[in-house]
């Protein structure tokens, strides 16, 4: 739990003080919990915001600008608007499931979100095979767009999820190993020893040629992973209109939207853990600061995100089977050569460290 | 504490597994399980079984349900409901659920349980080295065993996908 | 070896084209091409000869150039021009003479296609510069160009 | 449900999907049906109607300086080749010679039109293929033309700037700069164009070897424009029936052999610069003199049956007038490229994936009313 930061430390002795444990164990639950939407929310919202804006300047435009100090309220505002919005649905839809599916997607991106280590000590739950944690989560989120897609009784959804279960499915090898090939260093799963292990120089550089390898495998994996362009088969939307989310409106709608938003910084979140050393500043120049943790950590994963973006922005997109292409004959085979050849690297003790 | 979550675990398992057996849809049916394997897991997390939990996790939950759920995809439509089974039949499984469920209970209550502090979380180190350990209690064999097993499977699954390409040459009207 | 040589190539198209929207998300702040419509509205400028809608100029002595010779209700394809015209007797010479009563234009039905003007032999009406045409009532689209009381301007018959 | 029908959902591969009328790629309303098995698309119907409005039977009711306004309502792009192609049957059918300075005119107009419909196309294209931001810089580029019509012209889409007899009134004096302008700027960013999608490595694993479309069946099906030129088919009417100012002028026809959607992008590609030169040909002297001949208030065609071909952004455009000498033609028919184009689609897209039908559909650029008409 969160223990450094002070204030954390005295709401924590307040709470075990004043009332029974099992009761300040469960408050505290709930107040976690409530931190952790928060973050969420905040995120998702600036995230989409960001996109925005990111998009309109890759595209000439000038973006959303009208609602609050340069339209910093703008998803706000349609935050409400989708809320105000009808929830429609298709006749003979399965309504347990479609209704469902939104919320496996959201709740998956919320608990991968809990083994994130924001900086020292600021991660809820520091679980010893974090990394292992993180994959079994992300496998269970392609289960909302299956459902979503099936459920919603459209062709054009039933496609989108088929496309983006053989995606996911197949992506997550990848993201696995590529992360894998990291873990060889580390010598461990847990995310807060592998930052540990990090202060002797960024796993990017102590791994050097098959880190960088690594690190290009799991960026195309992850964007891959969130069903971002250009591997947006599940929704592709000039060819299947909108695919698994096609039938969604209102407030289930954003649900998806912003869980593709937070699944997309978790992806920039695991790799500024594990290749970029996490809230560990550059040649340690804030080392005595610890909560400047906090912004080293966003700012590494801001960057990344951009990164995603700056693909989205870029890229056409890849044909199903070229997906799959891509998976099987490229980034799996060269993978595995990595693995070996970062094995060989940690044996012969040829990594870089400061 | 641990009580409480554990009932609540318990209840979400035990209630998800009648319903999935009884659901007439097949995908919720599957989506029922879904839960009950999270339970599973769940409870692993509670007894400092991380690795295992998460194995559970990825390898039931996100591997196998996601192709239990792609299969249903594939021949299964919306509208598609199964069918109730005759009376005669729905008794004779309840007597054998029952008759089961008696024996596991019995089994259960006659066996005394020892309360064991957990003091050291398995980490994966050291499930990696009983894994690859060939002294006494090393699940090198087994290990091996399953991975000859499954690079099996792997090729038959390869030459059941293959097959219509490798017949289709003889075959022009393919 | 052509698998590398391919990889190396498809990720050097693609760092490619990646320079290309980088170097526009870098001069982004000047090289926007968007117009920020209602806020420019005092600084947007149509060009002179900007088809918005018909219009029939007036003098100060509000006299008008069109003398009812229904050109362009003839040429008009969509039928959004209609002369309503009447017999009024010349003040000068006192003959009887053909005035237009009301110059009604349908702008709902205009496509904007100029030939009416093209054809106009007195040049009584052009284009006007207006493109915000919303209204919550069509009817509110039927215009009489020709403002009420007025005149045809001296010396355009001839 | 009994389990007879769950027998036959069982057995049936083939499903049928509706793409349209309302789809992102179909560019307008245009309705495909769909039979796929699985993303492999077995059969493309393309259902058409939607924006029907009878333009053709229109034109029996107007005068000939009438129609030339209808017809840039057709193919919205080329609007100002349209009007050239009704102008040029009128004025063929009357023996009515123009003046050259009109004709230059109408060539540059022509060109100018070709690279603008080409430009949205390209933008189209990216963002058919899944790259958004091709998009606006197509659009970047075709808004200085559209400015130029406005300028001259007065309209950015529907332009009616020719008339029977020549334009409606001359030039702008700042048209031959911004047209220089545009050339300046154009010719630096169609580069651009080639870096971001032409030599992507996804767009060409896309479009290479997707659709292809032979020259016999390029024949046969009366494609025209890129899309015959693609397999092959020399189909330039520019070249072999040249009309306005393009006898004056030095071009290449873009031909490319293979008959993919790749050949039929780049076959576009090399036409924008085609158009460019041509227009760089011509910018500097346009001829002096008068930008109209005086015709009859009413134009009666003598009786006959009249034709005249222009090539547009899409393809070859036939007009086809019967008159029996009064002020309306009898029946006037549009040989459109859309439509012909449109019917190769279950040709070359049969085998394809979803992904693959898009891209096709991309290129064959279609523009929905000038099918429908």
């Amino acid at each position: 739990m969160i223990r450094a930061l002070s204030i954390t430390r005295s709401i924590h002795d307040w709470l075990y003080s004043s009332m029974s444990e099992n009761m300040a164990y469960f408050i505290e639950m709930v107040l976690i919990a409530i931190v952790y939407l928060a973050i969420f929310a905040v995120a998702g919202l600036f995230l989409v915001l960001i996109e925005r804006r990111v998009a309109a300047w890759f595209q000439l435009r000038i973006g959303p600008n009208r609602v609050g100090f340069q339209g910093l309220l703008q998803t706000m505002a349609d935050a409400l608007k989708l809320l105000s919005k009808e929830l429609t649905g298709t006749e003979k839809a399965d309504k347990f499931l479609y209704n469902l599916a939104p919320y496996f997607v959201i709740i998956t991106a919320l608990m991968a979100l809990a083994v994130i280590p924001f900086t020292q000590d600021f991660q809820a739950f520091d679980i010893n095979i974090g990394i292992l944690f993180l994959i079994a989560i992300s496998s269970i989120g392609v289960i909302g767009i299956l459902l979503g897609g099936w459920s919603s009784n459209n062709k054009f959804a039933l496609i989108g999820a088929m496309r983006s279960g053989v995606q996911t499915i197949s992506y997550e090898l990848s993201i696995g190993l590529s992360l894998l090939t990291m873990i060889l260093i580390t010598g461990s799963l847990q995310l807060s020893e592998i930052v540990e292990v990090q202060k002797s120089g960024w796993l990017i550089v102590q791994g050097h040629i098959p880190a960088i390898i690594a690190f290009m495998i799991y960026m195309i994996a992850g964007t891959a992973e969130t069903n971002r362009a250009p591997f947006d088969m599940a929704e592709a939307e000039s060819e299947l209109g909108a695919g698994f989310h096609t039938e969604y409106s209102g407030m289930k709608f954003a649900y998806f939207f912003l869980a593709e938003f937070i699944n997309m910084f978790i992806i920039a979140a695991i790799a500024t853990t594990v290749f970029f050393g996490a809230w560990l500043s550059p040649f340690g120049i804030t080392e005595s600061i610890p909560i400047l943790g906090v912004f080293w950590f966003l700012a590494k994963a801001m960057v990344l995100v951009f990164l995603m973006m700056w693909f989205r922005w870029t890229f056409p997109r890849l044909r199903v089977d070229q997906l799959l292409t891509l998976e099987w004959k490229y980034l799996l085979p060269l993978n595995l050569m990595n693995i070996v050849i970062m094995a060989l690297i940690v044996w012969l003790n040829l990594t870089i460290q400061f | 504490m641990e009580r409480i979550i554990f009932y609540s675990i318990a209840l979400i398992m035990v209630v998800f597994a009648i319903a999935s057996v009884t659901s007439r849809k097949m995908l919720r049916s599957v989506i029922y399980l879904l839960f009950v394997l999270c339970g599973v897991a769940g409870i692993y997390f509670l007894i400092d079984y991380n690795f295992l939990a998460a194995i559970q996790l990825t390898v039931y939950a996100g591997g196998i349900i996601v192709l239990i759920i792609f299969s249903v995809l594939l021949v299964h439509h919306i509208e598609m409901q199964l069918e109730i089974a005759k009376l005669s039949r729905q008794i004779l499984t309840a007597v054998a659920c029952m008759v089961g469920l008696g024996i596991f209970l019995t089994t259960i209550y006659s066996h005394e349980f020892n309360v064991v502090e957990n003091s050291r979380t398995t980490t994966t180190a050291d499930i990696g080295s009983k894994l690859l350990s060939y002294e006494a209690g090393g699940f090198i064999l087994p290990f091996e065993v399953i991975s000859v097993l499954l690079l099996a499977a792997m090729i038959g699954a390869i030459i059941i996908a293959k097959g219509a390409k490798l017949t289709g040459k003889n075959d022009k009207a393919l | 070896m052509s698998y590398f040589s391919d990889i190396y190539k498809g990720i050097k198209t693609l760092l490619t084209g990646m320079s290309v929207t980088g170097k526009y998300f870098l001069t982004s702040r000047k090289g926007a091409i968007t117009q920020q419509y209602p806020d420019n509205r005092a600084t947007l400028k149509m060009f002179d000869r900007f088809r918005g809608e018909v219009i029939m100029p007036h003098d100060e002595e509000n006299r008008h150039r069109c003398t009812g010779c229904q050109k362009c209700e003839i040429a008009c394809p969509n039928g959004t021009i209609e002369i309503i015209w009447d017999r009024g007797i010349d003040e000068e010479t006192g003959k009887k003479k053909k005035k237009i009563d009301k110059f009604v234009y349908h702008l709902s039905m205009c496509t904007m296609c100029g030939l009416c003007i093209d054809v106009c032999p007195t040049d009584a009406i052009e284009w006007g510069q207006n493109f915000e045409n919303s209204v919550y009532d069509r009817t509110a689209l039927t215009r009489v160009l020709n403002k009420p009381g007025s005149k045809l301007m001296p010396g355009v018959e001839d | 449900m009994d389990t007879t029908t769950i027998e036959t959902n069982f057995r049936s591969e083939e499903y049928f999907i509706n793409m349209g009328p309302q789809h992102p790629a179909t560019h307008g309303v245009l309705r495909l049906l769909l039979t796929i098995d699985g993303e492999i698309i077995k059969k493309v119907e393309p259902d058409l109607g939607y924006i029907h409005r009878s333009i053709e039977k229109m034109c029996e009711r107007d005068t000939y300086q009438q129609i030339v306004h209808l017809t840039d309502r057709m193919d919205y792009l080329s609007s100002n080749i349209n009007n050239e192609a009704v102008c040029l049957t009128v004025e063929n059918a009357l023996e009515l010679e123009v003046p050259d300075r009109v004709k230059v005119i109408r060539t540059i107009i022509g060109e100018l039109t070709r690279i603008s419909s080409h430009c949205l196309w390209w933008g189209v294209m990216g963002m058919d293929v899944g790259a958004l931001t091709t998009y606006f810089y197509g659009f970047r580029d075709r808004e200085l033309i559209n400015d130029i019509f406005e300028e001259t012209c007065g309209a950015r889409l529907t332009m009616n700037y020719n008339v029977p007899g020549g334009l409606m009134f001359d030039i702008h004096p700042n048209f031959v700069k911004r047209t220089k302008d545009f050339i300046a700027h154009f010719k630096t960013k169609l580069p651009e164009y080639d870096k971001l999608l032409t030599h992507n490595v996804i767009f060409q694993k896309r479009t290479k070897g997707i659709g292809i479309l032979t020259k016999e069946d390029a024949i046969s099906f009366g494609a025209s424009g890129p899309v015959g030129r693609a397999s092959g088919y020399s189909c330039d009417v520019r070249k072999h029936h040249p009309y306005s100012a393009l006898d004056k002028v030095k071009f290449q026809e873009a031909l490319k052999t293979e008959g993919d959607t790749y050949a039929r992008y780049l076959v576009r590609i090399q036409e924008m610069w085609e158009s460019l030169s041509i227009i760089e040909q011509l910018i500097d002297n346009i001829p002096e003199g008068e930008y109209r001949v005086a015709t009859n208030a009413v134009i009666k065609l003598p009786k006959g049956e009249f034709y005249q071909r222009v090539e547009t952004a899409r393809g070859e455009l036939g007009v086809y007038i019967i008159s029996d000498g009064v002020k309306s033609p009898y029946r006037l028919k549009f040989r459109s490229p859309g439509f012909s184009n449109l019917s190769l689609l279950n040709h070359i897209a049969v085998g394809g994936k979803i992904g693959d039908l898009v891209a096709t559909m991309a290129t064959l650029d279609l523009v929905i009313p000038d099918i429908d008409r």
